[in-house]
């Protein structure tokens, strides 16, 4: 059968590659909002076998509400990426530069 | 909490701070001066009775005040003076209102934040002088950076800005080390009261790191060699009366802190580092003096020369003898009245002429002469002239040197020679020769309102110089017990 | 199952207020939104006055374990009720002259109010997080509220980007500790974890490493502290101000509740990353500032270091350590309130007034104001006689207790680095020549009285200091008492 | 190897292979696809884990709704694709080289004892006709309405603030109001002006000068 | 009696402070008058105190207790004892002529109140040093003196030398002081108590101390440096520099203190430490070797000088060499006898000097001078009486007591005395040289300056009546005081010899008792070496300057070397000028601009400042403001903290 550690280790995967990718992503904004997406799927992936192996039904709740969180907070963060790409005409990453120091 | 004559004497100046920072604009500023100057008398007038009641026979702490403060940390309202701590509170009421004579028409902008501020200040260093609760110490400590930072800043010269946050950093630095020791003390012993702190055993490490982080707070202040050179540009920024506190009162909360702190909570520490402190304060007498000797800006000469003269105070300190301590205390008094002569006669030529340099003048003596007169008693005070009270200290701080070893009390003689050179020799080109310039030909000489206040200090340096006995007579059993302490081990 | 929904009154009522604004804000014509401001405003007022009505005495739990109610939840929530309507106070003109006086400000504001309750009072990890989203996503609106600024949007962009970073870094902590205890419910892990604490437990390690981590971004430690100059300084100063104030106390209890309530068998762990965290943000927050040449840049620094500082307490792991934490997260606060209150002051309608240079020789004009400057700077800097010192002293002692004085050492080092630039601001305001002929400040009178009594309160509470650490000891006690 | 095994390293690796491609692809419209094939494995995976309700929420909600959106949102903004992959590779090998080290470590802790097959053991399937969607119904009803009320809040925030930050007013945009215009009267739309008659005088003068 | 002694010193200070703070209101004449009385009062009480002490009645008590500290007692206080008696009548006296004489001199002076403020001032501290019954008030006096001396040298404190030269004496008599207040804590460490009695009482049970660690005796190194003191005051070679220079002070400062009284209180000071002195032989070779340089080199350095005054001043640091050889002998009573006719005759010729150069209208280089007796004749009589005086005389009081000194060192038993002997003996010829120049030069030949010497003519009564009357006593004082005071027991127990050491005593030996030792004296001393010397000296000063005017000229050219060394003083100045002044000041700028400009501010601190001011503008650079910066400083930050607390 499978190991709960296969699962969780799919996690992790998909948590460091999501994690990298909002490091490596610089030009798109719209691909950091989907990395942020597939690391609550990782965090979910993780509730969900966890939630499984122990037989206990919160687990799974809580990915019930993360996945609405998440979808509220695509929502705003899209609803932000408009309103940038207004301003600036661009979701470039490296574009947005003005605050630092 | 405010009923005891010793918080009338720390909160009524910083009421009236208060009050005559409310009048405000400097179309008021009559007022704020006639409001400044009566609270500094008023203040001065009830610390008299802490001089006239106090009981010269024990080292007990007098006129005692104490109520809670913060119960989680067993912080006290807790003040208290002894026979250290009284002569330096008159000394600090008594030249606030020498101070707030000296500012009086010499201050034109921002009348009241300026008199307010030294009104403060002086609540606060009483407060400082008094407090037996570490924690409410250091707030006064703290505290009274504040007002001198702006006095510093907005009243001061051109350079004011650099000289005045390298003020407050460096005292900073040291101050809130002492925070953590202060800490640490907490820690060992659940009070923080100072003389809890005092019975309190330690160790031999953790009195040697205690030590280090007292001295940097206080060395600072004092200021020792090499942690002194904010003092030089500080007080040639300052404004006159700045300088004069400053001199006078706030480097005396170094030497003051040494004997509350370092000395009778640190015994085995202090023996152990005394050699170094010796060795500092040798530095500053010798090093400093000869720096001195070549300053082109008299305040700034005058400030070095401060340096010189504290370094009496530390060295007093650290031979542990009834002698030395008595000798460094009334060195610092002396040169609190000394200094701020010494401030207030550059500050009245200042005033007149908008030059430090000594090169701006020579031959005042041609058209100041009763100033010229005022300022030979005080160069020579400076000197160290016997009859004055520059002498007093001195005297005794090397003869108790001498006790100990015969080479600390040559090198600290040097300032016999040294001493008169740089201010003999300032005074030489200031004062004497024929009349150098236009401006010194334009000089009138002093007002009644500057003879006043030099008249005042010479008085005071001339007293305690040929009869220091009273002054000396309020610290013998304070220090008898201080000496007690610091040559018991807590080993 | 019987439901007792009378402890979460207040919250139920802050949210219907919501509601209700957002609903009237259909029939209100533009110039009475005043009425929004008004409703919200007392909300928050009776939503205090809810909590102070029925402030709790020990420390229960309803809601299946969900919400927990003591004295820490009440005292917090009551300082988050005030910070926040102060905050709006301040902000009014603020907001109104840059076009931003809409109810949906207000109905954010409000929600992200609720979503602090929530958080402070979370006794399981799920209410944690959603009210931590509450939060979160409240601000990230808010901060881009200001929809035609390019630094407004682009500042919610970064804080959006990496506080999802941050949420799921904490839900993977969570996750972690979930699979290894079974639980959920912060008190049931507590168990669980005492039982298997221990240094070679690696996985609890791995969970909590993410949970801190998460948490230290929150309130913006180093290095996970990234966002918080660029959101201070592109925000509207009217979000900076809600951004810096009252989200920190909450951080702050939720660090409580999971470190604390829930992990605290793991105290010889998370302190070493605490210190580490505690140290770098003291450095890394006081060193950076120095350069800065915006008021709002330096304060959003100046708050990292402040964050260090509130750490030390934490890190101690003792209740009075977590108290003095508590009293240093209340009194910054309100101080960081101040600081950013003075940009709200001297800002007008298309001026703002928040670079440094701005200050120049406000004393001049105006040196009420410059005092008030000069308090809430000498407080931030920890110089006596105000409340900030106290705050400063209360966490040194704290390290010290413990027998860290080589941090508390540090800690003074870098408050001496960290004086510098608030003297800085000081000597622009006093010593400086003024920038401007004359300069005109429109605030309204509630700003500035309510501004000068923050400033003044920082002194004038000093004799107040001992009741005040008072509540604080016996808030941490309802925690820490309740094992 | 059973089916269930199959079927998880099967969707595992497409998983992984799909959350690659979202993060390295050029064309976002690609790569929002792919998060869409992510989206679906996963809900494969977790039905190996008997968490068939929230599988089928995983693949309406996101691939139904939220991928929608992201589409909607990607197509509707102009966006340079040239530029889209500069200095990609450039910091591939260390954030690869990071991303690694971090799975390992995990792993390495993950698998190293706490997680195993003796502290957790795969789990009896359900009993049939066991419903997740009822169970899952029941709890979050019961014990975890509050969470529930919680997320409903959450997502009335993102109404007010989705529509807080995006919708506006263009000035440039015209706008017909029926109402107005069949309320409209005569009287507001004609005025007569009476005007003075023009000396021509002036003129005359001109002329002549 | 008690209300006497307070009032003697008193009575000078009243004067002073009135003359000081008062004189513009009471003006020339009420300042001259209130400070003349008060020194008046104080001569005749000093006379009374001193017949009274004749008769036997001494007196040691204290006035008030200046301070008290870790037990010891500071206390101010008299003693009246014969040693005192004779100081006080000394400097009264002469302090009295010369405020009468100020009179005269300073007539046009702006600063006349200022003047006689300050002289009276002298008199108070002078005579509060010696009847100072402890040293701490020894020291107070000591100072005060100091203080006045440096007032007065930069009375015209328009002129640079002036003022160059004051402070130049005060810092030369400071160094000496160093060495003074050194040896004061030497005393209170040995002693633990200052005042002289005790002290004196305890010395000989401490006398076998040595220092911790060392040979050297805790009694020799006090004695060393408490004679630094008096070096310093009394001008001994190498801390003589001053004296010469304080010739820029009016001539009264001159004659009252850089010849009569100030500088002859390290000498009288030693004469009141015989006690400790006494105990330590190599003090007292030490004393001796110091006196005897001084003597013989001094005088030497009188010879080329032009300025009749400091002709006049050379020949007091030789005359003063002299009296420390007397001291480093034992023979303190031959020393303080020298000490008072020494202040007579040389007042007197300080004044007589001062005389002659304001008939001149202030000129004071002799090269300008010349056939002066024809028109003052008072002046040059009394000015002769002086010189005879000086140069030993048989006679003369300066013969009785220079004899007397030259006798004793050669009764010395110590090692040194025998350079002494010699240098005083060839001395004498010297002196009489110079001194005999100076007249010639002065009063004799034919005026060199035409158009000066037309407008001199005698000064007023005020000027030459205290010459007159100090003539007088320039000549019979010897005769008086010899018999007591060298061989009698004049000074009782205010001067202790130990029999060893006591020179005296053997030349008394040499005396034939009964027949009147003055007698004796001049009859014994009038073949002698030191008289035959002197007479050759008076002879060759008579050919160079009054039968071959043109011989000093070829002698200088002759002996260019030796004449420039003489008349560069030996380079003394240059020396401390090079290696003191402008080394101090160098070491000072050192100091200042690398150690605390540099080092300490410039690195320390600015650097500091620098330093965290340079991090932070480059750290903030850590602030890249791209987002994935952050995100990827949140990755490492989460990496590094995981690994870290995994690994441990």
């Amino acid at each position: 059968m499978i190991p709960l550690t296969h699962y969780l280790v799919l996690g992790a995967i998909l948590f460091a590659i999501s994690m990298v990718g909002i490091f490596l992503n610089r030009k798109n904004v719209v691909i950091l909002l989907m990395a942020i997406e597939l690391l609550l799927l990782a965090v979910n992936i993780n509730f969900v076998a966890f939630s499984h192996y122990l037989q206990d039904p919160a687990g799974e709740i809580f990915v019930f509400f993360i996945l609405t969180v998440a979808a509220a907070e695509s929502a705003i963060g899209l609803a932000i990426l408009i309103v940038l790409f207004r301003n600036r005409r661009s979701v470039n990453v490296e574009d947005l530069d003005l605050l630092k120091g | 909490m405010f009923g005891g004559l010793l918080s009338w004497v720390i909160w009524l100046p910083i009421l009236g701070g208060i009050i005559v920072l409310a009048t405000g604009s400097d179309e008021r500023a009559p007022l704020a001066r006639k409001l400044s100057l009566a609270f500094s008398i008023l203040t001065f007038l009830i610390s008299i009775p802490l001089y006239t009641g106090f009981d010269t026979s024990t080292a007990a702490m007098q006129f005692g005040e104490k109520s809670i403060w913060v119960s989680t940390f067993s912080i006290y309202y807790h003040i208290g003076i002894d026979g250290i701590s009284m002569p330096l509170i008159i000394l600090t009421t008594f030249l606030t209102v020498v101070v707030v004579i000296a500012g009086w028409e010499v201050i034109k902008e921002k009348t009241a934040q300026y008199m307010a501020a030294f009104l403060i200040m002086e609540g606060l260093m009483v407060g400082v002088f008094s407090a037996i609760d570490a924690v409410l110490f250091y707030v006064f400590w703290e505290g009274m950076l504040i007002p001198m930072f702006l006095i510093i800043g907005i009243w001061g010269g051109a350079n004011r800005i650099y000289a005045t946050i390298k003020f407050f950093l460096y005292t900073l630095l040291g101050s809130l080390l002492m925070l953590v020791a202060f800490l640490y003390l907490y820690h060992q012993s659940g009070s923080f009261n100072i003389l809890d702190f005092h019975a309190l055993p330690l160790g031999m490490t953790a009195q040697t790191l205690l030590f280090i982080a007292f001295f940097t707070a206080f060395a600072v202040k004092v200021p020792m060699f090499p942690v002194h050179t904010w003092l030089p540009d500080a007080h040639v920024e300052a404004p006159t009366g700045g300088s004069v506190i400053l001199a006078a009162i706030m480097l005396k909360m170094g030497g003051y802190g040494f004997l509350r702190f370092s000395l009778p909570i640190l015994p085995d520490a202090s023996h152990e580092l005394a050699t170094i402190v010796i060795a500092l304060s040798l530095i500053a007498i010798v090093y400093i003096a000869l720096v001195a000797l070549v300053q082109q800006d008299m305040k700034k000469l005058i400030a070095y020369s401060s340096i010189s003269h504290m370094g009496f105070v530390t060295l007093g300190f650290f031979i542990f003898s009834g002698q030395g301590i008595e000798g460094g205390m009334v060195q610092m008094i002396s040169h609190g009245f000394i200094s701020g002569a010494l401030f207030l006669c550059v500050g009245v030529l200042y005033d007149r002429v908008h030059s430090r340099e000594i090169a701006s003048y020579g031959g005042v003596a041609n058209t100041m002469p009763v100033f010229a007169a005022f300022m030979m008693l005080f160069a020579m005070a400076n000197a160290g002239l016997p009859g004055t009270s520059g002498f007093v200290g001195e005297f005794l701080v090397i003869l108790a040197a001498f006790k100990v070893n015969i080479w600390y009390a040559v090198l600290a003689g040097t300032t016999l020679v040294f001493g008169a050179a740089y201010t003999l020799w300032m005074y030489k080109r200031v004062i004497f020769g024929e009349v150098a310039n236009d401006d010194v030909a334009a000089l009138e000489d002093v007002s009644p309102r500057e003879i006043l206040f030099l008249s005042l200090l010479a008085a005071m340096v001339l007293i305690m110089g040929l009869w220091p006995y009273p002054f000396l007579d309020v610290m013998h059993a304070t220090v008898d017990q201080l000496v007690t302490q610091v040559n018991t081990s807590k080993l | 199952m019987e439901l007792n929904i009378q402890p979460i009154l207040p919250e139920i009522f802050i949210c219907a207020m919501a509601c209700v604004i957002l609903v009237l804000d259909l029939y209100l014509k533009p110039e009475r939104r005043t009425i929004a401001y008004v409703l919200t405003v007392m909300t928050l007022l009776v939503a205090a006055g809810l909590y102070w009505q029925d402030f709790a005495t020990g420390s229960a739990v309803y809601l299946n374990g969900m919400f927990i109610k003591d004295r820490f939840s009440d005292v917090v929530k009551i300082a988050i009720c005030l910070l926040s309507l102060l905050v709006f106070v301040y902000s009014r003109e603020y907001i109104k002259a840059r076009d931003l006086f809409l109810s949906e400000y207000f109905v954010l504001g409000l929600f992200a109010v609720l979503g602090m309750m929530v958080m402070v009072s979370a006794g399981h990890f799920l209410a944690l997080y959603l009210g931590l989203e509450l939060l979160s996503l409240s601000l990230y609106a808010m901060v881009a509220f200001q929809r035609d600024s390019s630094v407004a949007t682009e500042a919610a962009m970064k804080y959006f980007v990496l506080g999802a970073l941050g949420s799921a870094m904490l839900l993977y902590g969570m996750s972690i500790i979930y699979g290894l205890t079974g639980s959920l419910d912060i008190s049931v892990v507590r168990g669980i974890v005492a039982a298997q604490a221990a240094p070679d437990n690696v996985i609890l390690v791995l969970g909590l490493v993410f949970i801190l981590v998460s948490l230290a971004f929150k309130i913006g430690a180093v290095p996970f502290h990234m966002w918080v100059p660029d959101v201070y300084h592109g925000a509207p100063t009217s979000s900076t101000l809600f951004v810096s104030t009252a989200p920190k106390l909450a951080g702050f209890a939720i660090i409580i509740r999971l470190l604390v309530g829930g992990l605290e068998d793991l105290h010889f762990m998370w302190r070493d990353m605490l210190i580490v965290l505690a140290v770098l943000s003291m450095l890394l927050g006081n060193l950076i500032a120095i350069a800065q040449t915006n008021l709002k840049r330096m304060l959003a620094y100046s708050a990292i270091s402040h964050m260090g500082f509130m750490l030390l307490g934490i890190l101690a792991g003792t209740p009075n350590g977590y108290s003095a934490g508590l009293f240093y997260g209340l009194v910054y606060t309100f101080m960081g309130l101040g600081g950013f209150g003075i940009v709200v002051l001297l800002s007008r309608a298309g001026y703002e007034a928040d670079e440094l240079d701005d200050l120049r020789g406000l004393n001049q004009s105006h040196p009420w104001y410059a005092f008030l400057i000069l308090i809430f700077m000498f407080s931030m800097a920890g110089v006596p006689p105000t409340l900030g010192f106290f705050a400063k002293l209360s966490v040194i002692q704290a390290v010290i207790d413990v027998e860290l004085t080589w941090l508390a050492v540090i800690a003074v080092l870098f408050t001496v680095i960290g004086a510098f630039y608030y003297l800085r601001v000081i000597k622009l305001v006093y010593f400086d020549p003024p920038a401007v002929a004359a300069r005109e400040i429109s605030a309204t009178a509630d700003l500035r009285v309510l501004l000068s009594a923050n400033a003044v309160a920082l002194v004038l509470l000093l004799p107040m200091v001992g009741p005040i650490q008072e509540m604080c000891t016996q808030a941490i006690a309802s925690v820490v008492g309740a094992f | 190897m059973t089916f269930t095994q199959l079927a998880f390293y099967f969707f595992a690796t497409v998983l992984i292979f799909a959350a690659a491609m979202v993060v390295s692809i050029r064309n976002p419209v690609k790569a929002a696809l792919f998060l869409v094939l992510a989206f679906f494995s996963a809900a494969c995976v977790w039905i190996t884990l008997e968490a068939e309700f929230l599988a089928i929420v995983l693949v309406l909600v996101y691939v139904g709704a939220v991928m929608v959106l992201f589409l909607f949102v990607v197509m509707m903004l102009d966006i340079n694709l040239a530029r889209m992959r500069e200095g990609f590779g450039e910091y591939l090998p260390i954030g690869g080289l990071i991303a690694v080290l971090m799975v390992l470590e995990i792993a390495i802790v993950l698998t190293s004892g706490g997680f195993g097959e003796e502290q957790f053991p795969r789990p009896e399937g359900h009993p049939a006709g066991f419903s997740d969607t009822k169970e899952l119904g029941r709890l979050i009803y019961t014990a975890y309405v509050y969470p529930f009320e919680l997320a409903a809040v959450i997502l009335l925030v993102a109404i007010v603030a989705a529509i807080a930050l995006t919708l506006r007013k263009r000035p440039d945009t015209k706008y017909l109001d029926p109402a107005r215009q069949v309320t409209v009267k005569k009287a507001d739309r004609l005025r007569v002006v009476k005007m003075p008659a023009e000396k021509r005088a002036d003129r005359t003068t001109e002329g002549e000068a | 009696m008690e209300t006497i002694y307070l009032l003697t010193p008193l009575a000078c200070l009243v004067g002073a402070i009135v003359a000081g703070l008062f004189g513009k209101r009471i003006g020339r004449t009420g300042a001259h008058r209130v400070t003349i009385s008060g020194v008046a009062i104080a001569f005749l009480l000093s006379v009374i105190v001193f017949v009274d002490v004749m008769n036997g009645n001494l007196f040691n008590g204290p006035v008030y207790t200046w301070a008290v500290s870790e037990g010891t007692v500071y206390q101010i206080g008299f003693l009246i004892d014969e040693l005192t008696a004779v100081m006080m009548v000394v400097v009264t006296f002469v302090s009295f002529m010369v405020h009468i004489y100020t009179i005269g001199y300073m007539e046009e002076d702006p600063g006349y109140q200022r003047f006689f403020s300050y002289i009276a001032l002298f008199t108070f501290s002078m005579l509060m040093l010696v009847m100072s019954n402890n040293f701490l008030q020894l020291f107070f006096g000591w100072e005060a003196v100091g203080l006045v001396s440096y007032l007065l040298i930069g009375f015209w404190f328009k002129k640079d030398t002036a003022i160059a030269a004051n402070l130049k004496a005060f810092l030369v008599n400071r160094v000496g002081d160093l060495g003074f207040l050194l040896g004061i804590g030497g005393v209170l460490y040995l002693f633990g108590t200052l005042d002289y009695a005790d002290v004196f009482a305890a010395a000989p049970d401490f006398a076998g101390e040595t220092m911790p660690g060392t040979e050297t005796l805790w009694m020799t190194l006090i004695c060393l440096l408490l004679f630094v003191g008096a070096m310093g005051k009394s001008a001994q070679v190498p801390l003589h520099v001053w004296l010469p220079d304080s010739m820029e002070g009016p001539t009264p400062i001159s004659a009252l203190i850089h010849a009569a009284t100030m500088v002859t209180a390290g000498i009288f000071m030693v004469a009141r430490m015989s006690p400790l002195f006494e105990l330590s032989d190599t003090a007292l070779n030490f004393v001796l070797v110091i006196g005897a340089i001084t003597a013989f080199f001094m005088a030497l350095v009188g010879l080329v000088q032009n300025d009749i005054k400091r002709v006049i001043a050379y020949s007091t640091l030789s005359q003063l060499g002299y009296m420390t050889v007397a001291l480093g002998a034992s023979a303190y009573a031959a020393g303080i006898f020298h000490l008072g006719t020494h202040a007579f005759f040389k007042a007197l010729l300080f004044l007589a000097a001062g005389s002659v150069i304001i008939a001149l209208h202030h000129e004071q280089d002799m090269r300008h001078m010349g056939g002066l007796r024809r028109v003052m004749p008072i002046t040059w009589i009394t000015m002769i009486i002086g010189t005879l005086a000086l140069i030993g005389t048989p006679g003369f009081s300066g013969f009785f007591s220079k004899d007397a000194i030259i006798e004793a060192v050669h009764y010395s038993q110590q090692p040194a005395a025998k350079f002494a002997h010699i240098a005083l003996t060839a001395g004498t010829f010297v002196t009489a040289f110079y001194s005999w120049r100076l007249i010639f030069l002065t009063f004799h030949g034919e005026p060199r300056d035409r158009e000066k010497f037309d407008h001199a003519k005698e000064s007023p009564w005020v000027v030459t009546l205290p010459l007159i009357l100090l003539a007088i006593p320039s000549v019979i004082v010897g005769w008086i005081f010899v018999e007591p005071m060298l061989f009698g027991d004049f000074f009782g127990s205010s001067i202790v010899v130990r029999p060893e050491h006591d020179t005296l005593a053997r030349l008394a030996e040499h005396n034939d008792p009964g027949h009147g030792a003055a007698w004796q004296m001049v009859a014994h001393g009038i073949l002698a070496l030191p008289v035959l010397l002197t007479a050759l000296g008076t002879v060759l000063a008579w050919i160079m300057y009054i039968v071959r005017p043109d011989l000093p000229g070829k002698l200088a050219g002759r002996f260019s070397a030796i004449y420039k060394i003489l008349l560069n003083k030996y380079g003394i100045d240059e020396f401390n000028e090079f290696f003191f002044a402008r080394g101090g000041r160098n070491i000072g700028n050192f100091f200042w601009r690398i150690g605390d400009v540099k080092l300490i501010d410039g690195i320390m601190v600015n650097g500091t400042a620098r330093v965290v001011g340079w991090v932070s503008s480059v750290v903030r650079h850590i602030q890249t403001g791209y987002v994935y910066h952050y995100a990827f400083a949140m990755i490492i930050g989460l990496f590094v903290l995981m690994t870290w607390f995994l690994s441990s």
